[in-house]
């Protein structure tokens, strides 16, 4: 029986703890090289390490692939992950619901900012053609959209949501060398928080290294990682919108 | 499928007739001799099952008590027939009481063979509609739950315990695979019995036991219903008791079984005789119970250098054709073998590989055929190796193969991991969808480098079966012309298990089979 | 190379054609103008580098004072030669000296055209003799460690370090690499100034500066020396700076350049005539120093379907080479540039990428062609990812590409990582070798789904680009009939770079440049 | 400049740490799932973890790719690792060198033991055709050659041994599983050593996952691993030979 308490990695029996794994050393291939492979693999708490494989890449460098046995496990039953927890709805429930409970088209804005120039992925959640299957919010009657395309800056795209009176701000952010990505979404919060706009927009992140954990984190309403499709969104955005209005209305 | 090489009709012939003249002498060879292992195959027809208190399995415990009495020659169908006579026993109970000591079976007085045709006949009979009640069973389920596209996707499972065997194997029928096999523990094919009952424990693979078979089915069944596809499940009549399991898994309906004519005498060191007259039964078993056999001739390819020695695979194809339809098979259950071998690090490797897959398919264009991975050039170079499965797998949708036993990456590493059979499905997946009319849509030059690998292997293989003509398979397996190994006809595990049969003796089922498929 | 494919001969002419008159007009419409980088890059070649105190680039103080002052439109070169005159200076001195804040190089008096030329004369011819030496050095080693087999091994490098860049081009170099690209940072296609000296920090890439391209370089003649094959080095003639980095990699002996006609305008949003005019003389330079330009092609399918858009990629072809001919290009040197990038989910994929591969290959049969790597379906999945490759370098040897920028199998994960590149250099060595004769072997089925993939695609080419000729070009983008992406004639990023030229205008390199190249 | 007392994986900065890993796990794929892989990652002491991928297997399992910083590092200064110290000649010295010096025929014995049956790597070294363009030792007129196959037993084999008077037994082990090789190669010593015999022979090992270093343990006198060329082992054998008759001869 598996004991969810202690989950370790499963190779072909229960609890084996196999793992593969694989780095370059700045050691020229040796059997010196080898053995320090091993013994770092040993220091990450795998036992029963056996490199499999070694490359020498010239330049001092060789290549190494290891398996051996984990000796730690987790426990799986604390695991606790942020997640957006509105409901999915259709194309045609969101346009409905809208037309219902909100009785005005929604505003949506989008762009990709700083140096980003990744379309592709907010074009997926935006344009007309949509994903996956799935229409985008230029195709949702209901719905407004400005695509400010890429690379933007945020002091841009701030200005242009005013204009538009968005209720939403859309943000992808692709590339993520050096965090860079953690450093533009959290340069937008604070640009939005100067001037007092926060609570204006929900404000919403997407892209493949984005989590809703790491948005939430970082001061965003919520986050859309890999594969995200356009219904997703636009159900979490009308949902919020509904809350907010329903709230405001309560107080 | 299209011809894609040109075939020298001259040297297919040549060798189809070798191959004939080749099978005439290995059937003059054994048709007067019976084996141990045929015998606890008939006694297992006839019910027998079950260990006795040391754990021997019972039909081990009856036919070595006719063996030591020197009567094994009158066959154990002669002497189960005639306890029931005596004894009004059922043959499991005789055989039971024999384990407890409680008689000797050959210390009865002996009836005619009139009278033990006649006191077995309702035995005998049952437990062949057994055979023939599982053989529909998988028809019906087939219907029911039809297989995709060739090539099939075929994986192993071997992690020494049956239970975590069909944890893995339903995960990778949910991952898409189509036939699961169950990998023996590496000592099992010199075991001169089966073991008996679930076992947890093995080297390399899981033991081959009927009770095993029973749960691993049962898993592939849940299996199918999950998929709406039928998995088929494999194991191996192989070894020193290659009929017995061939029975077993004709009981259990398993759908393939691994089953060479020369396999065991090569890589085994099975006494020569032995291997024939126990391959010769086997087949006839699978046939009747509509089990497709997979031939070893891949293995020649992992031992030799799968490019000076291409031929023998061929040969040893038309070789295990011919002698598996001497047992009644159909073209359609006789899977024959070949791999993917060549050192990749060979310029233009790729289009020999080809050469020899098109010409393996087109030379028998209504067999199924097996093919294998590369194995012997994986080294712990994971990366690479999934490289090379992608070119194997490419290879075989472009020349058309029906059953491909998936590479794995790690195959220079261990037995594979769960997520080593993920990835390779994953791999065949991929490569067979996004090729698949490839095959169509391509031509071989005439004169070009493929065209010309496939005449010069086929040019090979006919000499090589003429030389085997000429000398006697014996000789030529004598002489190491396959895999370069040799073995004298004398020698091997298991010679002692040969019996010549008396003029008492009676095989009924054979001849059942034998009606039913129509041999003569 | 045999014509595998075959090609309607009309659909072929009538695009060429329709290529012509698109030309037509762009030269049209560039050839009274000059930009801020095209005079930068005059600059540059009469020897003007270095920065200011405040780091700005002097080519860049030297051209915005002139701007400042509204007297761009008589070009650097004038203003340069008449301060020669009055201070007898160098041009680099007189850049210092405007740096330094020392004068205007707008006010002195004006001297006339015939004064110029005599007395910059000697430094046109100095600057222009260092091309030539450049080109005759390349020539020269490129006889001493010659080329492997086609297709070669093209690697990127992206440390943001050009330290550890040139650390990791060598490994490369050594596991077999033929061509090494530096990436650039994110960042730089839009300035709007060429960073200066050795630089260590950068995002996804590292800056192209002529002292990094001079660190690679001597980097990369190291490896050759090592290695015995002459190691190429890439970068960026791309964005705001794009004939001032084809300068610098001319100065540098680099080998190629990515310099594409539309690329910037679609994917950096700058202004289209900017763009053609820098173009045009980016892609002289390219020409006279024997650099192969790499067109952008493969960008259309990251972005929008690669089965949809296919044709996209050829008409865009068509207009790229036709344009780099207008700039005195040979064939040999138009490295058109395509994209495996069809979803590997679709079935027979593989048949329509190699009949896209194909049919380049043969509608610009004397062009280097490069082909770039799956991206945009390679997800984390690091051995489906290598798997992918594969299949993508099969499909080059299959089809004879020239230059096989090597996919990575994380490709979606970072920029290349040292083991990377090591196992998709092993991925590409595997695949070249053991298929090398693949493409010599197999003959397409005249009505198959590749042949007919091709009609289609070709036919659907030339539609497009004889729309093009009746909406213009310019209309075209602004219509987003390339990736989809849709820029107004006005828009985009280095319009106010843009200048019309007066009478007194001279650019005595580009005349240099067309008597060499037979430009008229 | 690498500091070789704390060599670190590299990816493409110095010390990076960059790392892959790669592990099933009894949990079916899930936000959970993944978080629970990367805890465990930050177990082994990686950092900056990010999963790139994640499959479901079914039956309750999924497989994880992810990538890190291994915040450890391995000091290359202080590793040795044991090695055959012999000098690798080619086959001509090495036949010209039992001429010269030890001026009798050599005898080698080689089988593959237990139940293994993998012949290749043996056949590699002892028969005529050799390996990798080198000449096997059967084909070297100064040594005499008996290659007894596979799965030879033990006993089956120290029999043969002394019946042919070998100067040294070649054990090829492949089959791993279970540590099985360990076990076969140590019965092996016990046994010549229960028989007073383990001095008679110069003990080798070969295989795949056999290392000099743990042939030297279990009691063999040398080990081949992947890779071994028949001239390797013969030269070990014949230097070894002729250092045993100087040796007796001195004392
Ligand atoms: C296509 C592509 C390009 C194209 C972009 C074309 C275009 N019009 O977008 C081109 C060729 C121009 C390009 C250029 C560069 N690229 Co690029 N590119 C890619 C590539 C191959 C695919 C990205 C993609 O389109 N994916 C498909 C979409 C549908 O997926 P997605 O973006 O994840 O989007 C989904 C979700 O994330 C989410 N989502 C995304 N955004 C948003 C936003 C919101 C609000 C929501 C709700 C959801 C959401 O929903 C989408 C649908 O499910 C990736 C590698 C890869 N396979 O991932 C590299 C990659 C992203 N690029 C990379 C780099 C480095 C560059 C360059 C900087 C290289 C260089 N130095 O020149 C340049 C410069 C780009 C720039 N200035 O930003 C790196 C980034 C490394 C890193 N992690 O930092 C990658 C990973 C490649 C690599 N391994 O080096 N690139
Ligand atoms: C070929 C092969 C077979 C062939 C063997 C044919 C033959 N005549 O040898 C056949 C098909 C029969 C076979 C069967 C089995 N095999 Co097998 N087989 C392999 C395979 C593909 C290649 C081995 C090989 O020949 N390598 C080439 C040789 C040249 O390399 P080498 O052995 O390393 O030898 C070199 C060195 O190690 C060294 N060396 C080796 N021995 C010696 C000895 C001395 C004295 C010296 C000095 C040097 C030396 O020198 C050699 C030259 O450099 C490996 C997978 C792989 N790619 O490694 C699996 C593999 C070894 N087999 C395996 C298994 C499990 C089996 C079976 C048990 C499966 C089953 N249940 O039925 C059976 C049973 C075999 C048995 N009873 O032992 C596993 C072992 C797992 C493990 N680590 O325990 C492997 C790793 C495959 C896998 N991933 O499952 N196999
Ligand atoms: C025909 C045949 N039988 C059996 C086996 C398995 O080996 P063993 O003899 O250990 O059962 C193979 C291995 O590939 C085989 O091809
Ligand atoms: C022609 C061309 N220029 C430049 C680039 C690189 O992008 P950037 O604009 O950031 O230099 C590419 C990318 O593929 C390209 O194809």
């Amino acid at each position: 029986m598996i004991d969810r308490t202690a989950i370790k990695p499963y190779g072909d029996t229960l609890n084996d703890g196999r793992i593969q794994i694989s780095f370059s050393l700045p050691l020229e291939a040796s059997p010196e090289a080898e053995e320090a492979a091993k013994r770092l693999a040993g220091k990450m708490g795998i036992e029963e390490v056996s490199s499999v494989s070694m490359h020498d890449m010239g330049e001092g460098f060789s290549f190494h692939i290891l398996y051996g046995s984990c000796k730690y496990s987790v426990d799986a039953t604390n695991i606790k992950v942020a997640k957006v927890e509105t409901k999915m709805m259709t194309y045609y429930e969101i346009n409905a619901f809208v037309k219902e409970k909100i009785d005005r088209k929604l505003n949506i804005i989008g762009a990709c900012t700083g140096f980003d120039a990744h379309t592709v992925g907010l074009d997926a959640i935006m344009n007309m053609k949509g994903y996956a299957g799935e229409y985008g919010l230029e195709r949702y009657p209901e719905i407004n959209t400005w695509n400010l395309g890429s690379q933007v800056p945020n002091e841009a795209l701030i200005k242009k949501a005013v204009e538009v009176d968005a209720d939403a701000i859309l943000v992808s952010q692709v590339v993520t060398q050096k965090e860079i990505h953690v450093q533009n979404l959290t340069n937008l919060v604070e640009l939005l928080e100067a001037e007092n706009l926060r609570d204006r927009f929900i404000l919403i992140a997407g892209g493949p290294r984005i989590s809703h954990e790491l948005a939430l984190e970082i001061g965003f309403d919520a986050g859309f990682g890999p594969g995200s499709l356009p219904p997703e969104v636009a159900s979490y955005i009308v949902q919020i919108v509904h809350k907010r209005i329903s709230d405001r209305e309560r107080s | 499928m299209d011809c894609k090489i040109k075939i020298d009709n001259d040297l297919l012939s040549r060798s189809r007739k070798a191959a004939v003249m080749i099978a005439d002498k290995v059937e003059e060879l054994i048709k007067d001799k019976t084996t141990t292992s045929v015998e606890r195959t008939i006694a297992r027809l006839m019910g027998v099952d079950g260990v006795d208190s040391q754990g021997v399995p019972l039909p081990n415990v009856l036919v070595d008590q006719i063996k030591k009495s020197g009567k094994l020659e009158d066959g154990v169908f002669y002497w189960i027939g005639n306890a029931i006579i005596e004894t009004g026993k059922t043959p499991q109970e005789i055989a039971r009481a024999i384990g407890n000591g409680d008689f000797l079976i050959t210390d009865f007085p002996e009836y005619t063979n009139e009278a033990i045709l006649s006191v077995t006949e309702s035995v005998v009979l049952d437990n062949v509609s057994i055979l023939d009640e599982v053989a529909e069973e998988r028809a019906k389920r087939q219907i029911q739950y039809p297989e995709g596209p060739a090539p099939l996707l075929y994986v192993i499972v071997a992690t020494g315990n049956i239970y975590e065997d069909t944890v893995q194997a339903k995960a990778a029928a949910k991952q898409g695979a189509d036939i699961i096999a169950v990998i023996r523990s590496t000592a099992q094919s010199l075991l001169d019995y089966v073991p008996f009952g679930p076992t947890t424990e093995g080297f390399g693979g899981t033991y081959a036991t009927q009770e095993n078979f029973r749960i691993m089915r049962e898993a592939l069944d849940e299996a199918s219903e999950e998929t709406g596809r039928y998995i088929q499940l494999v194991n191996y009549a192989s070894g020193l008791c290659m009929p017995e399991i061939a029975v077993m898994g004709a009981f259990e309906r398993l759908d393939m079984m691994l089953n060479d004519a020369i396999y065991g005498i090569l890589f085994r060191d099975i006494n020569i005789n032995r291997t024939f007259i126990d391959q010769y039964f086997s087949r006839m078993i699978n046939a009747y119970s509509g089990i497709i056999i997979n031939t070893g001739e891949d293995n020649y390819l992992t031992t030799s250098d799968a490019v000076e020695e291409a031929h023998t695979v061929i040969a040893s194809q038309f070789i295990n054709e011919e002698l598996a339809v001497r047992s009644g098979m159909p073209k359609k259950l006789i899977g024959l073998g070949h791999a993917f071998e060549i050192n990749p690090d060979i310029e233009d490797g790729f289009l020999m590989e080809i050469a020899q897959a098109q010409l393996v398919r087109q030379l028998f264009p209504e067999c199924p055929i097996k093919y294998m991975p590369p194995t012997k050039h994986m080294t712990g170079n994971i990366f690479k190796g999934q490289l090379m499965d992608g070119m194997f797998n490419l290879a075989s949708v472009m020349t058309g193969q029906s059953i491909q036993l998936l590479g794995m990456m790690t195959e220079a590493v261990h037995t594979p991991f769960i997520q080593d059979r993920l990835l390779s499905i994953e791999n065949a997946e991929y490569i067979f969808n996004n090729a698949r009319h490839l095959q169509d849509e391509i031509v071989f030059k005439p004169d070009g480098i493929i065209q010309n690998r496939a005449d010069t292997v086929l040019k090979e293989t006919t000499a090589m079966l003429e030389t085997i003509v000429e000398k006697g398979l014996m000789k030529a397996i004598e002489d190491g012309m396959f895999a370069g190994i040799s073995r004298s006809p004398g020698g091997g595990k298991g010679a002692d298990g040969v019996v010549v049969k008396s003029m008492n003796y009676r095989n009924p089922f054979m001849d059942i089979f034998k009606r039913g498929l129509g041999v003569l």
